[in-house]
């Protein structure tokens, strides 16, 4: 009994810190066809910055949580704001209109410097900020305990989650993201300026990264290399739940998180196929994702 | 049979090879075996894009290719390198059209990601498969080709003169296959699937068969990879090493046999170069040059060579 | 002069499609453009609608070179369109479908608007929360042209309007695009012929292979517009 | 123009080829200058593994060729250069994998004419270049990595050493260490990075436990992704499992996570975590790993070095550059160091000693350096015997210190010749007495 508890709340943990990672690069798959390669760059720029702006804080002699919250949300947001849009403004916006899997190919390019960037700016060293998880404090369940910074994690994900969901589903300027992913031409045509509206997507899509590794960072030792290790998560991720769907995603996430949790409490040797083969699986018996639209065929 | 013009000057182009090896630097030797190898794999890439699959899982049968040289020296006691390249290439096959008959179902970022799936379930059950050294790999026997043994300082000359004529081989195959009714068929398929059904071909056998035939290219790959390197490891088919041959693929553009050699050449002497340079930054040296090279040749490196595409440009 | 096109050449992936046109509307007037499927029409109503580069020449409206304005700048000039197949967004519904152009471009009056679309084709008004995908063809046809009309007050281009649409549809469809009459609207109308439009237009172009040359221009109170 | 600009790149990448076919022809004629030795040094510089071994290791191989060269090193070292000649190294990234680190290693020698290679921390690297270094007749010394399969699949190895321990001894090592410190432990779980390294760890560890703790019950192991970072399900199934003591080979920044998140969950608090490569994150913790934690250092390395002129001398310098002291990588890169400068200094070589020299020199050698004396004991005089170290953490203050430090005698850690490392520990460590 105690270990279906266990499964099922690291199943969940584990799934909305899936969701945070997979939601950018899923919003960026829906609405600009770019399977974004550099999102986990994004995701350890995230990472970097909110580690770096909590060491100097606590190095300051800070001690409130709420702040170190606060300077995690900033500095994440700033990073992957300013990230996306140089990413978009300097590079991609001369790429459009290629290939699907040539611009996933210049993204990769944009990943292979990125890392190295990191490493210039950063070092190799490992960052640690540790503080706002420990202070965060835990609560057992009979032997197990749970930490509330991972709650706090599940939180946010469901917040992020729903408001992206408002956003392409209530707001106005999610129906004109919705028009532009159907018929761009005439969204054109009807007076919609694609191209701000892209770079918008794109820095909202990269924010998010940023955000997610924003918040991992106190969970985590923040090294180089952190961000091409969540790339292929996020990717079967976003694949099994159907690309492009907020929805999709979130659901995704779920699966591959309880599929996980299952496979180490009961199957630990199972762990590293486990994703692929949920992955797999789905593909086989809905070819485009739980969510996933079918392509318009060519003719 | 009569050879046509590109049939010769793949020909002359490897015997040069061969007889400049003779006078160069054995590390320079060993770049070009490395390249050679990565090159057919990434010729299964270009095949799979001509029918516009991409896929990023052919790190799979590079793998496969790999593996079986080293499992066949290991535990079948064969040392006879042509015959460890057939072997791998008969356990390619085989996985290949068991795989084929779900792959071919699927098209675009459903295709490269289930690809890129089967090579990661490939990739696990090696790292959990303890007795063969799990991630660390195990080392290559010694080998023999055709009852010669390579003596020391040699093995390095003959595995290239092998990777050349393997290579020589199945790129003047595969001139003729581009040019045969499945190779066209294939072209058509990514052109406009639907009006290739309607002209009464099976677009899902054409796909089949060219997804087979990939795999065993990669597959022969893989193999003198092992050969000349002497170790395999699970590595080989991570989804990043697929990556890297798709990365190879588009920059020597789909337009001919000889463009995925000359795309690994230069890749590869760039990014040895990149990391002797710069140690540190040597990722991002390739990743400028990969964007500068899409920039500003978009079909590839290839159409540097054509001289058809600068005049209509 | 509300449209104004000089040695206009337009080509597709390389390939030369429209050579050296020449036209113009003035402002209130309703002009048909004439031409056979393939002859070029689609073509030059996206040229002007900035959908396609112009490799030489220039369109200007309202004395205005745009050219080389961007595609959405389209509809802030108060110009919009009509696409031959009609290319509603199927999962937003009809209402939506009409408003979304004024959303975009911050039309601040666009209920209205669309509370005067819905009078002018009151056989929609009920259908305002159903998805564009539910409608029939014909239907989708009154809604596309109801969306031209949220940004389009200076100029619309209808292409295709009565293409494949039932004949009692396509009445219907003539007599509201007659009722715009007073509206002040400039507009082009593409057709293969000109049955439909035959009553509706001041002046026709006729377009062949690329190449587009004055037709017939049977309105005298109109033609004085027009200062050749 | 844009007919010029193909024509102009085919005429530069053209002549780039050309140009780079008569460098390579001149540099095999112009071979190494005569008054410098040239060491071609490989390690981590992207990647995981580069923050908490690659890097420190090429900064402490960084501070020795300096002093090397300043002969400012103390004695035996003290004489300027190595055999009298200037220390020139080149680095290289070992990221990338064992085959393009077989061409790398290739490279170095053949292309840029380097006359010893020292590097390799990660264990497929090194079997991939244990073959190599042999058909090239380059001699060699790999610094840091742990597989005890490298000696044993290269027989009668000439040009290949190893200056540091393999896995076998970390986890014997560990073993022993619990005997001595919790001999009523009963429960012990595990959790490896699921790869070579942590698989074998497991191995060698479960397998000294039934020798030297019978009583004690292996519960569970876990074995997540390498640099997965977050481990809360792996921690929620071993608090499951109520381990008292939890042994982990994880490393780096893996390592790091694990303590982080296994200390705020609680799980540190239930169990003892025995950590075989703990001590690089000796001075990083903070506090954040609890106190009686068991900190291993691959060796007598980083905070285990044992106090002499040489180890002394390298803490003040590699502190006073870097503003930390030593890790263990740091350490096991200047020891590797300083056996070239051991090897080339006695060879006898008039000028730059040949790798046949060296490799004869530094076979069955007894060498000081940082780490105390070296002695090149197995593998017929190719790998290194030394001492094990554990010890546990303290955090006092805002100082981190180990505390009850214990060490085992390479005799009692290491398989002696011609037994494989796993059948010695299975038969109960024939041939040494250690109790």
């Amino acid at each position: 009994m105690l270990t279906v508890w266990a499964i099922l709340i690291d199943g969940f943990i584990y799934a909305s810190w899936l969701f945070l990672v997979a939601a950018g690069l899923t919003v960026i798959y829906g609405v600009m066809r770019i399977l974004n390669m550099a999102h986990g760059s994004l995701y350890a720029l995230g990472a970097y910055a909110a580690a770096s702006a909590l060491g100097w804080y606590y190095a300051q002699g800070g001690d409130q949580l709420w702040i170190a919250f606060a300077i995690i949300a900033v500095s994440a947001i700033l990073i992957g704001a300013i990230s996306g849009l140089i990413i978009e403004r300097g590079l991609l916006r001369l790429m459009y209109g290629r290939d699907e899997i040539l611009m996933l190919i210049i993204t990769f390019a944009v990943l292979l410097i990125l890392e190295d960037v990191m490493k210039l700016v950063w070092g190799t060293t490992p960052y640690f900020a540790w503080q706002p998880y420990a202070a965060m404090g835990r609560f057992n369940i009979d032997v197990l305990t749970v930490s509330q910074y991972d709650l706090l994690v599940m939180a946010l994900s469901v917040v992020i989650g729903l408001g992206l969901w408002f956003w392409l589903e209530r707001t106005n300027m999610g129906k004109i993201l919705r028009s532009i992913i159907h018929d761009r031409e005439v969204s054109e045509a009807m007076g919609v300026n694609v191209r701000r509206m892209f770079t918008i997507t794109f820095m909202i899509g990269a924010t998010l990264g940023a955000i997610a590794g924003g918040v991992t960072a106190p969970i985590i030792s923040v090294v180089p290399g952190i961000g091409v290790e969540v790339i292929v998560l996020a990717f079967a991720v976003v694949v099994t739940g159907g690309l492009g769907s907020i929805t999709g995603a979130a659901v995704g996430a779920v699966i591959v998180g309880l599929a996980r949790a299952t496979s180490i409490h009961t199957m630990p040797e199972l762990e590293l196929f486990i994703i692929y083969a949920v992955m797999a699986t789905v593909l086989v018996f809905r070819p485009h994702g739980l969510f996933g639209l079918a392509a318009a065929r060519k003719i | 049979m009569k050879l046509e013009r590109t049939e010769l000057s793949l020909i002359g182009v490897a015997i040069a090879i061969a007889i400049l090896a003779q006078f160069s630097p054995n590390w320079l030797v060993f770049t070009l075996t490395l390249a050679i190898s990565t090159a057919l794999v990434v010729m299964g890439v270009v095949m799979l894009m001509r029918a516009g699959l991409v896929s990023f899982g052919q790190g799979l049968f590079y793998c496969l290719g790999g593996y079986a040289v080293g499992l066949g020296g290991r535990f079948l006691g064969i040392t006879d390198a042509l015959v460890l390249v057939g072997l791998g290439v008969v356990v390619t096959t085989v996985v290949a059209m068991i795989l084929g008959l779900l792959m071919t179902r699927y098209r675009e970022i459903f295709f490269a990601m289930l690809s890129l799936a089967f090579s990661m379930i490939l990739y696990g059950i090696l790292v959990k498969s303890h007795g063969l050294g799990s991630t660390d790999g195990f080392g290559v026997v010694d080998w023999t080709l055709l009852g010669f043994t390579p003596g020391d300082g040699q093995a390095t000359t003959t595995a290239l003169m092998l990777a050349l004529v393997l290579a020589l081989a199945i790129a003047l195959f595969l001139n003729r296959y581009f040019k045969s009714s499945i190779g066209l068929a294939c072209e058509a398929i990514r052109e406009n699937e639907v009006r290739v059904e309607y002209m009464g071909i099976s677009h899902r056998k054409v796909l089949y068969i060219n997804y087979v035939l990939a795999a065993a290219v990669g597959s022969v790959g893989g193999s003198m990879t092992a050969l000349a390197a002497g170790h395999v490891d699970p590595t080989m088919a991570y989804w990043t090493i697929s990556g890297e041959f798709v990365f190879i693929a588009i920059l020597g553009g789909t337009g001919h046999v000889a463009a995925p050699f000359i795309a690994a050449l230069i890749f590869t002497l760039v990014r040895t170069y990149a990391v002797e340079l710069a140690p540190n930054a040597w990722q991002m040296i390739l990743g400028i040059v990969l964007l500068l090279i899409i920039l500003f040749l978009p079909k590839g490196i290839w159409s540097l060579f054509t001289r058809k595409k600068g005049a209509a440009s | 002069m509300s449209l104004e096109i000089t040695n206009l050449d337009v080509s597709i992936e390389g390939i030369s499609i429209l050579r050296d046109v020449n036209l113009t509307i003035a402002t209130g007037e309703m002009s048909g453009l004439i031409g056979h499927n393939g002859a070029g029409k689609t073509t030059l109503i996206r040229a002007i609608m900035g959908l396609l580069p112009a490799d030489r020449g220039t369109i200007s409206f309202k004395g205005r070179d745009i050219t080389h304005k961007p595609a959405w700048s389209r509809a802030g000039m108060r110009i919009s369109y009509m696409p031959e197949d009609r290319r509603l967004i199927p999962e937003l519904t009809v209402t939506e479908n009409m408003l979304m152009p004024a959303w975009a471009n911050n039309i601040r009056d666009g209920e209205q608007r669309l509370k005067w679309v819905y009078e002018l084709m009151p056989e929609i008004a009920d259908f305002g929360k159903r998805k564009a995908l539910q409608l029939s063809g014909g239907q989708q046809k009154l809604v596309a042209l109801g969306r031209a009309l949220i940004p389009g007050r200076e100029m619309i281009l209808l292409d295709e309007p009565f293409e494949g649409v039932a004949p009692v549809l396509a009445k219907r469809l003539s007599s509201v695009i007659a009722d715009l009459r007073g509206e002040g609207l400039t507009v082009l109308i593409g057709e293969s012929d000109d049955s439909h439009s035959a009553d509706l237009v001041d002046a026709t172009w006729r377009i062949e292979r690329g190449e587009v040359s004055q037709g017939r221009r049977d309105r005298s109170e109109s033609s004085g517009l027009t200062d050749y | 123009m844009t007919t010029q600009q193909p024509r102009l790149l085919k005429r530069t990448l053209l002549s780039v080829a050309l140009a780079s076919v008569g460098v390579m022809g001149l540099a095999g004629a112009a071979n190494a200058q005569d008054d410098t030795f040239k060491v071609g040094f490989v390690t981590f510089l992207s990647g995981g593994a580069s923050g908490p071994f690659g890097v420190p290791a090429a900064q402490g191989a960084e501070i020795v060729i300096d002093a090397i060269n300043e002969g400012t090193l103390p004695a035996p070292y003290d004489s300027k250069g190595v055999n009298g000649l200037m220390l020139e190294s080149v680095v290289v990234d070992e990221a990338g994998g064992p085959t393009k680190q077989v061409e790398e290693y290739r490279n170095l020698v053949q292309r840029q004419n380097v006359d010893a290679v020292i590097g390799y921390i990660s264990s497929g690297d090194c079997l991939a270049i244990g073959p190599v270094a042999e058909e090239m007749e380059m001699f060699t010394i790999a610094f840091d990595c742990g597989t005890s399969r490298l000696f044993a699949e290269l027989d009668d190895p000439q040009y290949m050493f190893r200056t540091g321990l393999d896995a076998v001894a970390d986890n014997v090592g560990a073993a022993r260490y619990l005997a001595e410190t919790r001999p009523d432990a009963e429960r012990i779980a595990g959790i490896q990075q699921n790869y070579a390294w942590g698989q074998d760890s497991w191995q060698d560890f479960t397998l000294a436990m039934e020798q030297l703790m019978p009583e004690a019950e292996i519960i569970a192991n876990q074995t997540p992704q390498i640099f997965q970072g977050s481990y809360g399900t792996e921690i929620s199934a071993l608090q499951t499992e109520r381990p008292e003591i939890i042994h982990s080979s994880m490393w780096g920044g893996d390592m790091e996570s694990f303590v982080l998140q296994a200390n705020a969950r609680g799980l540190l608090a239930q169990a003892d975590a025995l950590l075989t490569t703990g001590e690089s994150g000796l001075h990083r913790f903070d506090g954040q790993a609890p106190n009686g934690t068991i900190l291993g250092g691959r060796g007598p390395f980083g905070a285990f070095m044992p106090d002499n002129e040489l180890s002394e001398w390298f803490r003040e310098a590699y502190e006073a550059e870097h503003g930390t002291p030593p890790s263990y990588p740091a350490s096991k890169a200047a020891q590797a160091i300083l056996a070239l400068k051991y090897a080339a200094d006695n060879s006898g070589a008039e000028g730059v000693p040949s790798s046949e020299q060296l490799a004869a020199t530094l076979k069955g050698a007894e060498f000081p350096s940082v780490s105390g004396t070296v002695r090149m004991d197995l593998a017929n005089g190719h790998q290194a015997v030394q001492p094990m170290y554990y010890g546990e953490y303290h955090y006092e203050d805002g100082e981190a210190e180990l505390r009850n430090v214990r060490s085992y005698p390479g005799e009692c850690v290491s398989a002696p010749d011609g037994y494989n490392a796993q059948q010695w520990i299975k038969e109960g460590f024939p041939g040494v007495d250690c109790d």
